[in-house]
Order: C-alpha cells, then structure tokens, then sequence
C-alpha cells in the first residue's frame, strides 16, 4: 500500500518534471541547442509568482502571468542574444547560456534579496485529502490534474497542428522548416518562448510546493537534463514518460533506499545513453 | 547603504595588496589596527547568512573601534561556500593583510579546513558551524566554536518536548545522511530510550535533496505523535513547508530541531511557523543585557531586527576583539590564551569558553510558532519555550587537544 | 604569426609565466592555484581544442587526485612522489572508463553523457563517506617533504608545484606535436576521414582522454596539498564546468592559452569576489561577451593583436587573421 | 599534370609484391545484401572486380550505389552475403581495418583535413596504414620516413608539391579534388574506392580526372560511383547498373549502352548524353 501511495506520489513529482524537461526537449529538437538557462527560466517563473502573490494579486492570475512574463522575456533573450549563436559550436551555446544563467540568478538575488520565500497555496487548495491512512494535499491534486490537461493540450499542438508539424520537420532535419518555406527566425523565437515559458510555468507551479530560493534554478537544469536524455531529445511522450520514470524512481527509492535515490538517478540516464543512444523514445 | 560603502572599502585594500607586494603589509603592521577576517559564504547558495555576518562584524568592529579608541576593522572573505576556496582566502589573508583573526563558516566543512589552517599560522578561528567535529574528534587549540553540539541542541529540544508532551510516544525522524545528522539522531535516540518512547521510523536523505513528499508519505504511514526534523538550512523548511502541505501540523506535533531562527521564520512566513517547535541557537527575543543592546544598536545602525547570522557573527568578532586587546597582541596562541577559560556576559547571559575543547557553554532555545494575529512586530514570529545548557564533557566529545 | 605559435615560444611562455608569478602576486596560494589548474585546464584542452571533445567530466578526474593524494597521504603515509604516480595512474583508468562510455555517443548526447557520469561520480563520493569523508572532506592533507627539502612553507610549495607544471607541460606540449597529437587534431577536423584513412578513431579517443584524466588527477592531487583538504566540492559538477570555461575563455588553440585562461580567471575572481558580492553577475556577462566576440579566447584576442601589429609595422597583410572559425571547438555537431 | 610517377609506380608495384599470391580477382561480393531495419537498399548483389580495372557502378537516384559503396568501404555492416579481398572475408572487418588490407576510399563531398597542410593531410593518410605507432606521444611526426616519403610522392603525382604547406582548406577547388584522390593513394592500396569523384567539378578539372583515374589503373583496382555518364563510358573496363538495391545489368561500356533494361531504366536521356 505505500509503495502504491509512493507510486502515485511519484507520478505527481513526475508531471512537474515532464512540464520543467518537455520546453527543453522541445528547444533541443528544434534548434539543436544546448540551453543551460532553461533552469533559470523555471526560477524566474516562481519568482514572478512569488512577487504578484506578495502584490495581493491571486495565485490564479500570478500564474498563469508568471508563465507569460517568462515566455516574453524568453523570446526576447532569443531574438538579442541566442540567434546569434545557433551556427556556433556547442561550445558557445554552453557559454552563453551558462553566462545567462548566472546574469538571471545574480539578478533574482538582487531584487528579491538572498533569502527565499513562501507562496501559500490558493484558496480553496489548501487542504488534504485523506484516503485511509494517506493524506495527499489539495494543491498537488490539482498540480497533477492541470499538468495532465496540459501536457493533452500541448500534444495537441505538436502533433495535430502546423505549428507543431514544423517543430516536428525541424527536429528531424534542421533544413526541413527551411524547405517547407516558413519563417524560421520568427519559428525559433516562438518555440523558445514557449520551451521556456514551460519551465516558467512549471517554476510557478512549482512554487506554492517547493516555495522559492534564489538557487532553485540549478536543481531543476539537473532534473531537466536527465528527464529530456533519458526520455530522448527532441521527445514529447519520451519527456512525459521519463518525467513519471524519474519521479516515481525518486519517491519509491524514498522508502527503499534513500541515500541512493540520486545516484540510482543518475546511474540509469548513464545506461539509458549507453544502450539506448537517443533515449526510450528519440526520434531515429 | 553603509554596508556597500564598507564593502567597497575593504575590497579596495584587498585589490591593492593583491597587486602591490609588500606594500599592504607593511601599512597594516605600522598601525594599531586590528583586523578580523569574516570568511562566509558571500556568494553561491548560502549567501544569505554570508550578508548578514558580514553585518554582525561590522556592527562589533565599530562598538570595539569607539570602546578601546583604536581602529578595529573587519575584512569579508568570500567562501563561496566551498572549503578549497576559504582555506585559500584565509592563506592570502595571512600573508598579505597580516590578519590572524578570523570569525566565521557557516558550513562545517569550510569551518573543518579553516581550522587547520588557522592552527598551522597561528592563528585563531571561531565559527558558529554546525560539525561536532570542530570542538570533538577534530578540535585544536586555536579554534573556537560558539554554536551549541549537536548533544546540546537535542538535549534542549527533544527532551523538555517530550516532558511537555506525556501522551506523544511515537516519533518519527528525517534525517540528512551525513555526520551531523546521524549526530543528531543518535543523541535523540537515547534519549527515546531513556524515556520509553518509540521510534517508529527514520527517513535519511541526500544532502541535494529538495523533494521531501516521498520522506512524508513514510512518515503518515508510520503514524508518529511528533515528527522530529533533523535537517537545517534552505532542506528544513523545504521539509517544513511540504509536511505543512500535507496537513502533518493537524495529525501531530512537529519540531525542527537545528533551526536557523529568524532567516527561517521570514522564508518560511507565519503561518507554516505557527505551531510548529524549533530549536534555535539564537533568538532575538532573548531577555539578556546582552541581547537587548544589541537588538537596539542593530535597529538603529541597519534598520533590521538581528538574526543567528547576524547575532553569532557579531558575538564572534567581539569576543576576538576583546582577548586580542586584552593579551595585547593578535598572534593566535596569546589570543587563544586570553578566550579560554573566559567567562562573560554574552548574547544568551552568561557565557564560558570551556578551556578543554575550547566550546562556548550557553543556553539553546526551544521556540514555538506563533499565529500571525499573535505577533507583536513583524518579527515576532516564535515565543521562548525553555532554554539551557547540555554539554558533553570534552573526553566524551572525543576533543584531545595535542 | 608562425613564431607566436610555436610550441617552443609557448614553453617559453609558460616558464616566463612561472617565473613572472611570484614578482606579481603576493598570495603564494593563488600563484600556486593558477599553474595547477594551469594543468586541469590544458588536460582539458587536450579534449576540446585538440580532439574536439566537450568534456563536462573534468571534475570527475580532478576529485579523483584530490581523494587519492587524502587518503594515501593522511591513512597510509604513502611518500608523496609515488603518491602522485598512482593519481596519475587511478586518474588515468578513470578516464578511460568514462572516455569508453561516454565516446560511444556523439554531439550533445556525449556532453550529456560526461555531466551524468560527473553526477554520478559525485553521488558515488558523498555515499562512500567512509572513504572520501563526505561532506566534511578528508582533513590535514599534509605538504610534501622529499629528501629533506621543506615544501610545506607557501611559496616553496609553489616551487615544486613549478617545477611539476613545466615538466606535465613540456610533455603535453610534446605530446600536441607528436604524430599521436596530429591523429587528435585530424580526428577534431574531420572524424570521418580520419576513420577512412585507417585511423582506429575510439582508440585515440580513448587514449586523449587517458592522457587528459592522468593529467587533471596529477593537478586534484597537488591542489589538495595546496589546501591541505580533499574536498568533496572538487569533485562536484562546478569544478567541471569551471575548467571548461577556463579552458574556453583561454582559446583552444594551444596549450598555452590554457595557462591565460586558469590565470585570467582566477585573477578576475579573486579581484571580483571582493568587489562586489554579486560578480558572479559579471562572470555571467563576460561569458556571453567571450562567445560573441571573443571566439577563439583570449589567445586568439592575442594573435589578432600581434597580427595587427606586425601588419602596420610592415604593411603586409596576414591570412592568418581571415582564419574563419573552423569547428576547432566543437563538441562534434557532425 | 604529371600523371605517370615513376616512384609511386614501383611503390604501388611493391606493396602489390605482399599480397598473398596474384588473386585475378581484386574484390568480389557475393549475394551482399545491407537492410536498414526491414527496408533492403542492398539485396543479393554479386560482384565481381578483375585485378587492375576500372569498374564503374550506376543507377538512378535510390538505386542503392551509395549503400553498396559503404559496404564495401565497410562503414556499413552487410546483413547478409559477403565481401572477399583477394579470396580474404572481409565482411566484418571496421573500416579502418581494411585500409591496412589494402582498400582505399575517397569521398564524393571533399572531406580533408582543413586547417593541416597538404603535406600533413597526405601524411596522416599514409600514416593510416600503420595506425598504432601513432599512439605514442613520444614519436615525432618525422618519426614515420615511409609515410613522409609516400605523401612527397603522392604530391609530386598529384601536383601539389608547389602547395604543399598550405591548409588544404584554402585550395582551389580542382587541387581539393586532387588532394582527396591523393588522400586514398597515400594508403598505397591495391583498391581504389571512389565516390563520385567528379562532382561538383568544372568541365577541365574532369578531365584531368578522368586521365588520373586511367592511370591509377596501371598500378590499381578502382571502383568508383558516378554520375557523369560520360566519364564512365569512358574509361570504365566493367560497368554494373543497379536499380532498387539489385543489379540490374554488368558488361563493358559497350554493352551497357545497347542494353534495352538500362535504357528503360534511365529512360533513355541519360547515358546518350555526353560520350566523349
């Protein structure tokens, strides 16, 4: 019975890692970028909720405007900086985003200052729901729930529309959306933005949980990198389903062995690349 | 921003003698000066408490500066949190701004390393870390150490929690997997023994851990009457604030064992905190001469109310300030001299640096939350439920000073 | 153009360097740091600029020697010299191990693989807290005293520290105009034809990263000397990423750009970190400044310089500059 | 040009003198056939290369030339049949391998060694015969005389001495393609693969081709891939004609142009072309 309460635990912490890895799966696929800023998306989107909720504005406006806020941002950083780089060697992909990173960090720390802070749940989600011997809280519930109508919705748009039929052609072949006759500069920023407005919305998901902390951007570039290698980059359902794998891992070894959660984590991305180079489900 | 001032201050010196050999030393030798080295963790992931001891030192600089009418100045030392890079800082610090001071580390693990470094100069380190081993298996004679043992810190804790509360017999531990956290939990296990009182189940963890559901899942199962956190820092309200979620504040009592005190309280907020139990080393509603002054002068002189980063950086830098005028000197073996064996009248009352393992003797708190309505001022977030003093002898703490 | 990329004119670099650290510093410590990580960052090098291989494993290797130089030091009273030897030698098994593993992929999926296997390494580290003293480090690592010289005073430390870095760097220096190093450079232009001509193209990989691991052990051992600590954070996924963008910022080009980037680096750390608490922001800009205008490090800020110069002083234009930005640096995009 | 070099003549000749016993058959492939998953782009093919010829392959787009190309280069593994080299199973030997059993292979895309000299690119080819020696990073790259001799007369064949210390990146285009024929001739094989070896060029850089491919034949096997109808009816001893993965006909240049199949298969436009 626990390790069934541990399961469906894990299958919560899961679809907050499926939503935190499918923006950077989608922004590897499609631009074959290497975005170590994508943890520092996820941060500001938990930030920018902390603030409009400090600024008396409800948790269901703050989020959903965190998410947007990020995506602007994110597209604007796109269209400044990183189109730039695209031709580069991965090298300078590394370097840029590595840098941005830092620059996003620094700055949260200055404006918000070093120590974290609290978002309570909204209104009406505060509460548990008690199955027997187990309690699960109302928000995570709902964390759960919205994720899952989400992550329906975005497979909609990857799979059943144009915009997602290019992102697909372009994962494949980075001339693919080229051929196709698209405009791919406005095609890059767009998906950027929204890979990153994931990690922006998952961040102010994130944050009525995890609270915020100005270094909560590097735990998430970590899940995330493991999450889109084992699930395949490029990947959707490979994200969801590495996104669970990775949670329910994390919250049945919470019983089993503790101590070894990370690195039984890690151990199977290492084995996943081994014997599946392109992940449980990448693109051939 | 007095402090920025400051800071730029002492980045300016520390600029020049990085680049003019010989010059700084002989400026900072020539002078009645006295310097302290403040090595915390100004940037990474702990530079919050790096900020605030910063201010703590500058704070007992400027009271020694007027009361012995010399110049006393602090030096900030960037850790980054990493020992490597604090034994380095702490070296170039010896060697070019002639400082033999040091009060700081807030991570048992730069604290360990600065310690030896501070014995091989001589030199004198006091820190407010967590280790044991900094006053135990580890200790030398030139550190110092102001924070309360793990022994301490349960000892004051869990037992009159356990006085308190005669029907809670089941309790439940989460606890970091590493030295101090094991510290923790075997003291509290024999005090469970000693008390009759079962313990229904243990969760350790990593030291990178951030998800706590998978820990508090075990917990509900195993239904305890208290659940005894025994993680610290940013990890103990990631735990707090989940096992609030889950609604354990209604099913049982909750104490946080090794909190960080008012830094906490603040990221946590009011209403996580109400209820809930925290041992504390510090705590600014302390009723001591001590601690009122210093709550008044760090209103006046930075407009915030003093926090365990604050309070134990600035204790720390006094009391080095103090015994290095007092022995006249700065070299670490008269300095060290001078501190042990000291009695004086501390932050916490009355307090002893105990000469054999070189351990402050003073009080550790048991706080309780209190509900938003019942604050006073906006940082009044927690009541004194008890305080006092728990020591290991020094040969049990396994201290033998060579 | 050909006289500054000259390997004997960088060893010549390298030495003046050596010699010119302690007229300039006043912190032994950081004099001593520079040429160790020196080492890590050209072993790194070894890796991207010659072979073309992103390795975000370094910190793996650079650990590895700091534990071995704790334990055998401070448990088993192992005389230092063949201390380092078995660094060298552990380091290098290591490297092969991950190098085996990690080849296997190509592009970003081998970046992925060597920051997983640089997890995994530091998972491994903090679990066996029996051995490497978890959190807390290993303690007291002592400074050498061989046949009756005294290295354990600062700046005579950074004399042997000195001598050990000019001879790792000769030798690597050798090793990058070796027939061996060429094979690396053919592999980095081109790993197809390279494999077409009969080159057992994984072999050699492995090989440069036996070499690169030895190295970077050889550096982890001397630097937990240095501080008299093994830490735990040596081998954390930062150590890697901090050696790899030395390693960027210095150039790829040679070996000696290595030694600018730890140098310049850790200057402007140091010079930052007491200016203002939040320079990490700063790293962060000139890391993007570096990579938009700065491509080929600082050494190649140099050569465009010195080709500046002698094209005014002469008038003769130099193709070298026009040099486009080959995939010298990359991970392997092919 | 000069074509006919003495020097590389006796060296080709040489390295002929350690072959096992004068096999009439160079290379020779038997019911090879290369899947990718369940698709077949090679199915069953035979053939069969004499000693010193030149033995052209063509077909239409998706004919599956290129597949059988890397098979036998072996840059892919045959899934069935076989591969022989003067009656020696190479089908699982790795590509490098077979360098050192005497096949070269150059590309239909340039691919050198951009930033290395020309000397170096030719060298490094040479040195590919002998691999392992190249793992010592103690050995100078003067260490391998024989290599540094081949790869002087490669350039002295090939006419690239006078750029011999330039990046190869920076050549013309027509001494590029030179440089990657040269590439194949450092490993001093006793068969040639070629790739296209004409594309992309300009109309006086394929002749000067076609006349080096001729003369490799003096002292060579070459197999090659092409497009240019005209060079393979020109010069070819043998053509084999594929069509979705099989073959579809083999014969001199002759035969293969009166053939009826052939003619349909390229619907008649393509091989009338060009016959010089």
């Amino acid at each position: 019975m626990t390790y069934l309460f541990q399961i469906f635990n894990g299958i919560g912490i899961g679809m907050l890692y499926f939503l935190l890895a499918v923006g950077l799966s989608v922004i590897f696929g499609l631009l074959q970028f290497v975005n170590f800023a994508h943890g520092a998306f996820y941060l500001l989107g938990a930030y920018f909720t902390y603030d409009l909720v400090e600024r008396g504005y409800s948790f269901w406006v703050a989020m959903p405007l965190a998410a947007i806020m990020v995506m602007a941002l994110a597209a604007l950083t796109e269209i400044v900086l990183l189109r730039r780089i695209y031709k580069l060697p991965h090298t300078f992909h590394i370097l840029v985003t590595v840098g941005l990173a830092l620059i996003i960090q620094e700055m949260t720390i200055i404006v918000w200052g070093p120590l974290g802070g609290n978002v309570p749940p909204p209104e009406g989600l505060n509460g548990v729901i008690i199955v027997g011997d187990f309690i699960y809280p109302e928000y995570r519930l709902f964390v759960i729930a919205f994720t899952a109508v989400l992550a329906v919705g975005l497979w909609w748009v990857l799979e059943g529309t144009r915009i997602g039929a290019i992102v697909r052609a372009g994962s494949e072949s980075s001339e693919n959306t080229a051929l196709l006759g698209y405009n791919t500069l406005r095609i890059n920023s767009a998906v950027f933005g929204l890979g990153a407005g994931l990690a922006g919305l998952a961040g102010a998901l994130a944050a009525p949980i995890r609270g915020v902390e100005p270094f909560m951007g590097l735990e998430a570039l970590g899940i995330a990198f493991v999450v889109v290698v084992i699930g395949g980059m490029g990947s959707y359902t490979g994200a969801l389903l590495a996104g669970i794998l990775v949670g329910v891992t994390q919250s049945v070894m919470a019983s089993l062995w503790p101590e070894g959660a990370r690195l039984m984590i890690y151990l199977g991305m290492a084995l996943v690349i081994v014997a599946m180079p392109r992940g449980l489900l990448g693109r051939a | 921003m007095i402090n920025r001032r400051r800071l730029l201050q002492s980045g300016a010196i520390a600029g020049a003698s990085l680049l003019l050999p010989g010059l700084a030393g002989r400026a900072f030798s020539a002078s009645e000066a006295i310097t302290v080295g403040i090595p915390v963790p100004i940037s990474g992931p702990f530079a919050a408490n790096g900020k605030f001891a910063s201010l703590g030192g500058i704070l007992a600089a400027e009271e020694a500066s007027r009361e012995f009418g010399r110049q006393v100045k602090t030096l900030d030392l960037d850790t980054e949190g990493k020992p490597a890079t604090a034994v380095r800082k702490v070296q170039d610090a010896f060697d070019n701004n002639g400082i033999k001071l040091y009060a700081g580390g807030i991570l048992s693990s730069e604290s360990l390393a600065m310690g030896k470094e501070a014995l091989r100069r001589n030199g004198v380190f006091i820190t407010t870390a967590g280790a044991d081993e900094i006053t135990g298996t580890d200790c030398n004679a030139a550190t110092f150490r102001w924070s309360v043992p793990t022994y301490g810190a349960i000892e004051q804790t869990v037992r009159p929690l356990v006085d308190m509360l005669p029907d809670a017999k089941r309790w439940y531990t989460i606890t970091p997997q590493y030295v101090f956290g094991d510290g923790l939990l075997n003291v509290a296990k024999d005090i469970f023994k000693e008390k009759g009182i079962e313990h229904v189940g243990n969760s350790y963890h990593s030291l990178t851990e951030k998800e706590f559901s998978g820990y508090l899942t075990n917990a509900i199962a195993a239904r305890p009457d208290v659940l005894l956190i025994l993680n610290f820092g940013s990890q103990s309200s990631d735990t707090l604030r989940q096992a609030v979620s889950f609604g354990l504040k209604n099913r049982m009592t909750i104490l946080v064992a090794w909190a960080s005190g008012l830094e906490q309280f603040e990221a946590l907020g009011p209403d996580i905190c109400e209820g809930v139990y925290f041992g504390a080393q510090y705590w600014h509603g302390v009723d001591t001469p001590g601690n009122q002054a210093l709550v008044k002068s760090v209103r006046e002189r930075f407009d915030l109310t003093p926090n365990y980063s604050l309070a134990g950086s600035y204790i720390l830098t006094k009391l080095l300030v103090d015994a290095a005028v007092k022995a006249g000197s700065i070299d670490g073996d008269k300095v060290a001299a001078e501190l042990r064996g000291k009695t004086y009248e501390g932050l916490t009352g009355e307090e002893t640096i105990r000469a054999q393992d070189n351990q402050v003797i003073k009080d550790y708190y048991l706080l309780k939350g209190k509900a938003k309505k019942d604050m006073a001022d906006k940082d009044d977030f927690a009541e004194i439920v008890s305080q006092g003093k728990s020591f290991l002898s020094p040969e049990d703490a396994g201290c033998k000073m060579g | 153009m050909k006289t500054i990329n000259n390997p004997i004119f960088h060893f010549f670099l390298a030495a003046l360097t050596v010699v010119c650290l302690p007229l300039f510093l006043r912190s032994g410590v950081l004099a001593s740091e520079i040429l160790i990580f020196g080492l890590a960052v050209a072993a790194c090098n070894l890796l991207l600029g010659f072979t073309g291989l992103l390795s975000f494993g370094q910190g793996i290797f650079f650990g590895v020697g700091s534990y071995v130089a704790g334990i055998l030091l401070t448990r088993y009273q192992i005389p230092v010299p063949l201390m380092l030897l078995l660094s060298v030698v552990l380091g290098a098994l290591i490297a092969v191990a991950v190098g085996w593993l990690s080849i296997r992929r190509q592009g970003v999926y081998f970046v992925m693989l060597t920051l997983a296997f640089s997890q995994f390494f530091f998972f491994l580290a903090y679990s066996f807290s029996g051995l490497t003293g978890g959190d807390n480090g290993i303690l007291d690592v002592p400074r050498p005293v061989i046949a009756g010289f005294d290295f354990t005073n600062l700046w005579s430390y950074y004399w042997f520290v000195a001598v050990i870095f000019l001879a790792v760097f000769a030798l690597m220096l050798r090793t990058t105009q070796s027939t061996f190093g060429r094979t690396l450079s053919a592999i980095r232009e081109n790993e197809a034809r390279a494999s077409a001509v009969g080159f057992p193209v994984r072999a050699f990989k492995i090989a440069a990263f036996a070499i690169s691991g030895a190295v970077t052990a050889l550096a982890g051992a001397l630097h937990a000397m240095l501080i008299g600590v093994a830490p735990l954070s040596s081998i954390e996924y930062h150590t890697s990423e901090i050696i790899l963008i030395m390693t960027i910022i210095g150039g790829s080009g040679n070996l000696f750009a290595s030694l600018l980037g730890a140098g310049t680096y850790m200057l402007l750390a140091d010079v930052l970190s007491t200016i203002w608490p939040r320079w990490l922001l700063l790293l962060g800009v000139a890391l993007i400044v570096v990579a938009l205008f700065m491509q080929r490090g600082l050494w190649g800020l140099i050569e465009t310089l010195v080709s500046h110069i002698t094209a005014t002083s002469k008038r003769t234009p130099n193709a070298a500059t026009e040099r486009p930005l080959h995939r010298q640096a990359d991970g392997g995009k092919a | 040009m000069s074509i006919h070099n003495e020097a590389l003549k006796r060296s080709g000749h040489s390295s002929g003198k350690h072959a096992p016993a004068p096999h009439p058959v160079a290379l020779e492939t038997s019911e090879l056939t290369v899947a990718y998953g369940s698709f077949l782009a090679v199915r069953g093919v035979s053939l069969s290369v004499r000693r010193n010829s030149i033995h052209s392959i063509i077909g239409p787009n998706g004919a599956g030339k290129t597949t059988l190309f890397h098979a036998l280069t072996g840059r892919v593994r045959p899934s069935a049949g076989s591969i022989r080299l003067d009656d020696k199973d190479i089908s699982h030997t790795r590509d490098d391998d077979r360098v050192r059993l005497g096949i070269a292979r150059s590309f239909q895309v340039t691919s050198l060694f951009p930033n290395l000299s020309v000397q170096e690119n030719l060298r490094l080819a040479s040195q590919g015969r002998t691999p392992w020696q190249a793992l010592a990073p103690w050995r100078s790259i003067n260490h391998n005389k024989e290599a540094m001799a081949t790869a002087g007369e490669v350039m002295e064949r090939l006419s690239l001495t006078q750029v011999a210390g330039r990046a190869a990146g920076e050549l013309s285009h027509g001494q590029q393609r030179r440089l990657e024929v040269g590439m194949a001739l450092a490993a001093r094989p006793r068969v040639i693969l070629m790739d296209e070896p004409t594309s992309g060029m300009g109309v006086d850089d394929i002749e000067a081709m076609k006349e080096l491919i001729r003369s490799l034949a003096a002292d060579h096997t070459v197999i090659f891939v092409e497009h240019n109808m005209g060079i393979v009816m020109n010069i070819s001893d043998t053509v084999t004609v594929m069509r979705a993965g099989q073959k579809l006909v083999e014969g001199t240049p002759a035969e293969i142009r009166d053939d009826p199949e052939v003619r349909r298969a390229y619907l008649g436009n393509m091989i009338t072309g060009d016959i010089a």
